[in-house]
């Protein structure tokens, strides 16, 4: 049976492959004819006017308003524009923003903004002080301010002012409401967790995950490293203890280190950050004091090496190569040097699991390693190697958050294709 | 001799479409042993391939050596094919008015130079000939050791130039994202002074300058984080500055959707930098004595992916001949 | 005499040796021209020393990579101490000590024990163990991975998230759409061109979609399910492998940056 | 006590920590900015753990006379000799001047910048080893890898170029755009799963158990 489905299979492969190559020189040649040499674009330059001698009209109808979500430095300026110039008037080139503490002044120039084609459209400034007090822009909060917008022209002596404003106050907010899809999300799947908290706590852990190839090769590599008696290495990568990829690699850490402890091999840990180094050190030890086996734990498996990516590298390149690692995992956070290691791991015959949420390094690890989870199955990897109820619970309402993201992508995509654009705007986080 | 018979009629109609060789000390002696070298290589990892057997990794070590090697070496240069996203660089910087204003920031280490640096000084190089005034700026704290190698590599074609008047260096501030959150909108917050503890008030060429829009170009040119995404972020999309780009090979993907909407073009890579090399090098003539540094490395890098292609068509030569063998033989 | 004695005695002199050539004999400043010459003769030893590795592991390159992780902790040790303790946190702790150490005082900031208290707490590990108290440590521990867990989370969210999200769903899936007898005519395979508009949004939708499905963990991917989660790991891997073709040439850059350093200016054989 | 404080301390700041970022009042967001720099001002103490798991480790190697021992004098030499070249005393005229003091500078701009960068070149040399081993048409998904690097690489031929740069442009900002959405998505939700994991205690290998 399995040899006939083989061949049925390599009858139709290449010929897929075929096609696809087919397809492709199709797509290049077609295109490239169409294709037409890069435009270049003409400038005129050709136009040189005599000076005029009048003043611009005064831009007008400035008006203030506190800018929403802020810690209450910044207010938004808003303003017509000066007529369009008439005979001898000066074209106007921008206006210039000026803030004062009461209505006679003294004026500071805090700003200014370019004139638009379109004079009849109102121009907005956002004037966004400083919020250190001794700081030359210090912008006092709930305190009246004072607005003046300059029309200027090329002519630094041709400028004129509009009205004063009426007095507004920059005030902080409570909330930021341009976080509010945040929140809300936050908000749902908080509730969204804490109900399959409960019923993974019911359910225990009968809930149904699918197999992960990367996954339950830790378990098999584990199981080789011993019959082979060598060490595992494990690497947590060069994020910090800030990046929630390294977070994430401590759980799957602490169950390597247990899984490693009960069929009493070794783990050897190279850390890159000092905080990462630190906690590494508790988890592997936590690791081995719930295998019951406190006592085969030492201090020399989970080492700092140094902060510099390369000479970490260069110095886990060579315990790879002197102590021949049976398994080599790199979960976390990696950079330039991920291709370095999984080769070097290649050349010396060591297993070798990945996962990274970067993803610019996923294509070498997907090329050099074994197994490679990508992104988020990363996340997942602790809930498969501990099976415990509650990280299972966690890891369902997480699939069931994603569910609702593609049914409300398909919904926002055929909303907006309908002219709906509220419906995308709604989903929109500002600030 | 060799070199005379390399160029010679018979042989340059063969390379001439190809590559340009240009005169390299006693690069040409050891170019031919190298050259022959790669094609003996090639030849072998190709009867391997043949023959069913697997290729020793230091075989292809090697190998990759020996291209990269002879191809520098060789010093080839190839033909470059100019790019509208490149192309818009050049032709902003061509437009701008004399004594007009240019940022300068390069956010890269040592690693990201041998891309990177060369673009920094065929930009500057094009400014100073369009008489623009040039800031320079890094977000990033080996980046200094960057701006002093480019000044040192321009300032002697330009023995007239004036610190201060004409260039300035403001240097590096700590803070990353922070540091471009606050330019985008006050420039001497974060840079009260310049490298050297001048206040910027007292140079010239800074008045006027009050925050990143004041510049009529910033050219960004970064290889990370904090890099040109940054500057996309927290400068240009606040402040609507006019902003052009150079990115290592590696991350210029990435920020392609930011082309042509954030910024006006790009330089990707040694050869977004080698196509800008060649615009300057037609602009203005006097270009083409001085070492064009990205060209340069243009070269091997093709002939490295020549040998890369090579490799890849023979794994599945290979591959295909293994199942051939194996289906044959059950 | 055994190789473990000869080998490092012969590299010496081959440094020596190199390091006579590269001296400059007629400089003013003879330290400056030695270590000018020690700089670049340093540079290309270490270099091939480094190269060596790709032979294999061998003990010029144990050199060099002992060499460098001892000083390169060093280096970030001094860096971290100054401009984290010493500018950032003692100015705002002790008149006395910033004096002390050439700083500024900047005025008292309470906030900044906070730190220094938890770093305290850390340390705690490096007492014996009879003491019992190494496990207060552990509150520092808490303390990071919380604060960073609840800070990263919100902004992550927003980022990769909710804008994502919000970008995906404006996408037009019919730009420009004019009618159907007016894209037939106008049919045009460049990128203005309609067709590969339509294409690009189709293919950006569909491929997100399919991607999110490949990432489902509580269904087993089979029937339709399988085959969209199977469309889902072709454009990831399609992806994979343009990333991986677009890096060759950064990588390629880097060897010439180095090769051109050996021949040019270790080994003079180029100009 | 030992398991309650932590566990107290994680909830409190943790929420603390998610809260503050809805809040834009001035307070709230000073307490926020100040979190990096406490952070990184805890980080030194853990650096001086680091350094001494450094330093322990490579005596312990010289005392037993593991494997490679004699390396280890070489770390211990780099170390104290960066740092003594580190060190600031004596005033202006002392060749300690800290980071400013030329041999620290120079040492490791000029020395140790060639290995940092020879190390990164030699990502040439097994990106070449890692094709060859791995592009090869074995099944449908690799045949889609070598197929999307084939394409993106071609781009940088000359001549040929010319036909596939518009195909590869295309896969580098369409499909490439829609992959990195699905993963930057997942990520997200992992990010969040994984956060409020730690914050409500379900996750503490990090924090050992007694």
């Amino acid at each position: 049976m399995t040899l006939q489905s083989r061949t049925s299979r390599n009858a139709f492969w290449p010929g897929f492959r075929l096609a696809v190559y087919g397809m492709m020189f199709g797509i290049v040649f077609s295109s490239s004819a169409v294709l037409s040499q890069e435009a270049t674009a003409e400038v005129d330059n050709a136009s040189t006017m005599l000076a005029p001698m009048l003043a611009p009209a005064a831009p007008g109808n400035v008006t203030v308003e506190d800018a929403p979500n802020d810690a209450g430095h910044a207010v938004i300026v808003t303003f017509s524009q000066s007529q369009a110039p008439a005979d001898g008037q000066a074209l106007v080139l921008g206006y210039e923003i000026y803030r004062s503490l009461a209505r006679s002044g003294p004026w500071k120039k805090v700003g200014a903004v370019p004139s638009d084609v379109d004079v009849t459209a109102s121009l907005i400034y956002k004037d966004a002080g400083g919020s250190d007090k001794s700081s030359d822009d210090y912008l006092p909060t709930e305190t009246d301010l004072f607005y003046r917008v300059r029309a200027v022209t090329a002519d630094s002596t041709l400028y004129s002012d509009s009205e004063v404003s009426a007095p507004a106050q920059a005030v902080g907010q409570w909330w930021n409401s341009g976080r509010n899809p945040v929140f809300f999300f936050v908000l749902f799947f908080t509730l969204l967790t804490l109900y399959f908290l409960r019923v993974a706590k019911q359910r225990g852990d009968s809930l149904y995950i699918r197999p992960l190839a990367g996954i339950d090769a830790v378990d098999e590599a584990i199981g080789r490293a011993t019959e082979m008696g060598k060490p595992i290495l494990y690497v947590l990568g060069l994020g910090t203890a800030s990046d929630i990829a390294t977070i994430a690699s401590f759980t799957i850490l602490g169950r390597v280190a247990r899984k490693v402890a009960e069929y009493q091999t070794d783990v050897i840990v190279p850390c890159y950050d000092p905080i990462v180094f630190t906690i590494a050190q508790e988890t592997v030890r936590t690791g081995y004091m719930d295998a019951g086996r406190p006592d085969a734990y030492r201090d020399d498996q989970v080492y700092f090496v140094t902060q510099a990516q390369f000479a970490y590298v260069a110095a886990v390149n060579g315990t790879i190569l002197r102590d021949r690692p049976a398994t080599n995992i790199y979960l976390g956070k990696f950079y330039a040097e991920s291709l370095i290691l999984a080769e070097t791991g290649a050349i010396a015959g060591s297993i070798q699991i990945a996962g990274t949420d970067e993803i610019a390094q996923l294509p070498f690890f997907v090329v050099a390693c074994d197994y490679t989870l990508i992104g988020e199955e990363l996340y997942a990897a602790s809930a498969y190697l501990g099976r415990e109820p509650l990280l299972l619970g966690a890891l369902k309402a997480q699939d069931y958050a994603k569910a609702v993201i593609v049914v409300l992508a398909i919904l926002g995509v055929i909303m907006s294709g309908l002219g709906y654009e509220g419906f995308a705007k709604a989903f929109e986080a500002v600030g | 001799m060799i070199q005379a018979l390399f160029l010679s009629p018979v042989f340059s109609p063969l390379f001439s479409p190809l590559f340009s060789v240009v005169s390299h000390g006693l690069g040409p002696v050891f170019s031919w042993i190298f050259w022959i070298l790669f094609v003996a290589g090639v030849g072998w990892v190709f009867w391997r391939t043949i023959k069913g057997r697997e290729v020793e990794r230091r075989v292809i070590f090697l190998m990759m050596g020996l291209t990269v090697a002879g191809a520098v070496l060789t010093g080839i240069v190839l033909p470059v094919q100019e790019t509208v996203v490149v192309r818009n660089i050049f032709d902003t910087i061509e437009n701008l008015e004399e004594g007009d204003k240019v940022l300068l920031s390069l956010d890269y280490d040592p690693s990201g130079a041998p891309e990177l640096q060369p673009m920094a000084i065929a930009v500057s190089q094009h400014c100073l000939e369009k008489k623009l005034k040039i800031c320079y700026m890094t977000l990033w704290g080996t980046g200094g050791a960057m701006i002093a190698d480019v000044i040192t590599a321009i300032r002697p074609d330009f023995p007239e130039l004036v610190y201060g008047e004409d260039y300035c260096n403001v240097g590096y501030r700590a803070g990353n994202e922070a540091v471009l959150k606050v330019i985008a909108t006050d420039f001497r917050k974060t840079f009260p002074t310049d490298v050297s503890g001048i206040v910027l008030d007292s140079l010239p060429m800074m008045t006027g300058v009050t925050a990143c829009p004041d510049f009529s170009y910033i050219v960004a040119i970064g290889s990370g984080r904090p890099g040109i995404k940054e500057w996309v972020e927290y400068v240009v999309e606040p402040s609507g500055a006019l902003m052009g780009s150079g990115a290592a090979a590696v991350s210029a993907p990435q920020l392609y959707p930011y082309y042509p909407q954030q910024m006006n073009g790009m330089m990707g890579g040694s050869k977004g930098a080698s196509e800008y090399e060649k615009m300057l090098r037609r602009g203005y003539p006097k270009y083409g004595e001085f070492r064009a540094q990205a060209t340069e490395i243009m070269g091997p890098q093709t002939v490295a992916h020549v040998f890369l292609m090579l490799l890849i068509i023979f794994a599945n030569i290979s591959f295909f001949l293994a199942k051939k063998r194996k289906g044959a033989s059950a | 005499m055994n190789r473990k004695v000869m080998i490092p005695i012969a590299s010496i002199i081959v440094f020596i040796g190199f390091l006579l050539l590269k001296f400059d004999f007629e400089a003013v400043d003879s330290s400056q021209a030695l270590w000018d010459a020690f700089i670049v003769t340093a540079g290309g030893f270490l270099t091939l020393m480094i190269f060596s590795f790709l032979y294999r592991d061998n003990p010029f390159y144990k050199f060099a990579e002992h060499l460098y992780v001892g000083v390169s902790a060093a280096y970030w040790m001094c860096v971290g101490f100054w401009s984290n303790i010493v500018q950032q946190a003692i100015p705002h702790l002790s008149p006395w000590l910033s004096e002390a150490l050439d700083q500024p005082f900047l005025g008292y900031k309470w906030d900044y024990w906070i730190p220094i208290a938890f770093g305290l707490l850390l340390l705690t590990r490096l007492l014996p163990d009879s003491l019992k108290i190494g496990w207060l440590s552990k509150w520092t521990l808490a303390f990071i991975v919380a604060s960073t867990a609840g800070l990263l989370m919100t902004a992550n969210l927003k980022a990769n998230f909710i804008s994502q999200i919000s970008s995906t769903m404006s996408l037009p899936l019919l730009p420009d759409w004019t009618g159907f007898g007016d894209f037939v005519s106008n049919f045009d395979l460049s990128y203005g061109g309609q067709f590969i508009k339509m294409l690009s949004n189709w293919v950006i939708v569909v491929g997100v979609i399919s991607g999110l499905v490949y990432f489902f963990f509580s269904k087993e991917h089979t029937g339709w399910f399988g085959r969209v989660s199977r469309l889902g790991i072709w454009v990831l891997m399609v992806t994979f492998g343009a990333s991986f073709g677009y890096t060759v040439m950064g990588r390629v850059s880097l060897l010439v940056g180095r090769l051109t350093f050996l021949f040019r200016d270790w080994a003079g054989i180029i100009s | 006590m030992k398991r309650q404080i932590p566990l107290a301390l994680v909830f409190i700041f943790g929420w603390l920590m998610l809260a503050l970022y809805f809040i834009p009042l001035e307070g709230a967001q000073k307490v926020n900015e100040n979190m990096l720099d406490w952070t990184s001002i805890i980080g030194i103490f853990a650096l001086a753990l680091g350094i001494w798991s450094l330093i322990t480790v490579n005596l312990d190697r010289i005392k037993h006379k593991k494997r490679d021992w004699q390396y280890s004098f070489i770390t211990l030499f780099g170390l104290f000799g960066m740092i003594i070249f580190g060190l600031k005393f004596g005033g202006e005229n002392s060749m300690f001047q800290g980071q400013e003091s030329y041999m620290f500078r120079h040492f490791f701009n000029d020395i140790l910048i060639p290995i940092y960068s020879t190390m990164f070149s030699l990502l040439a040399f097994f990106i070449a080893s890692a094709a060859y081993r791995a592009f090869r048409a074995r099944s449908a998904l690799a045949s889609i890898l070598l197929i999307g690097a084939i394409i993106v690489m071609i781009r940088f031929f000359p001549f040929v170029a010319e036909y596939t740069r518009p195909v590869a442009d295309w896969i580098l900002n369409v499909p490439n755009l829609a992959a990195k959405r699905a993963i930057w998505m997942g990520v997200g939700l992992g990010i969040v799963a994984t956060g409020l994991k730690v914050i409500l205690g379900i996750e503490r290998a990090y924090m050992g158990r007694d």
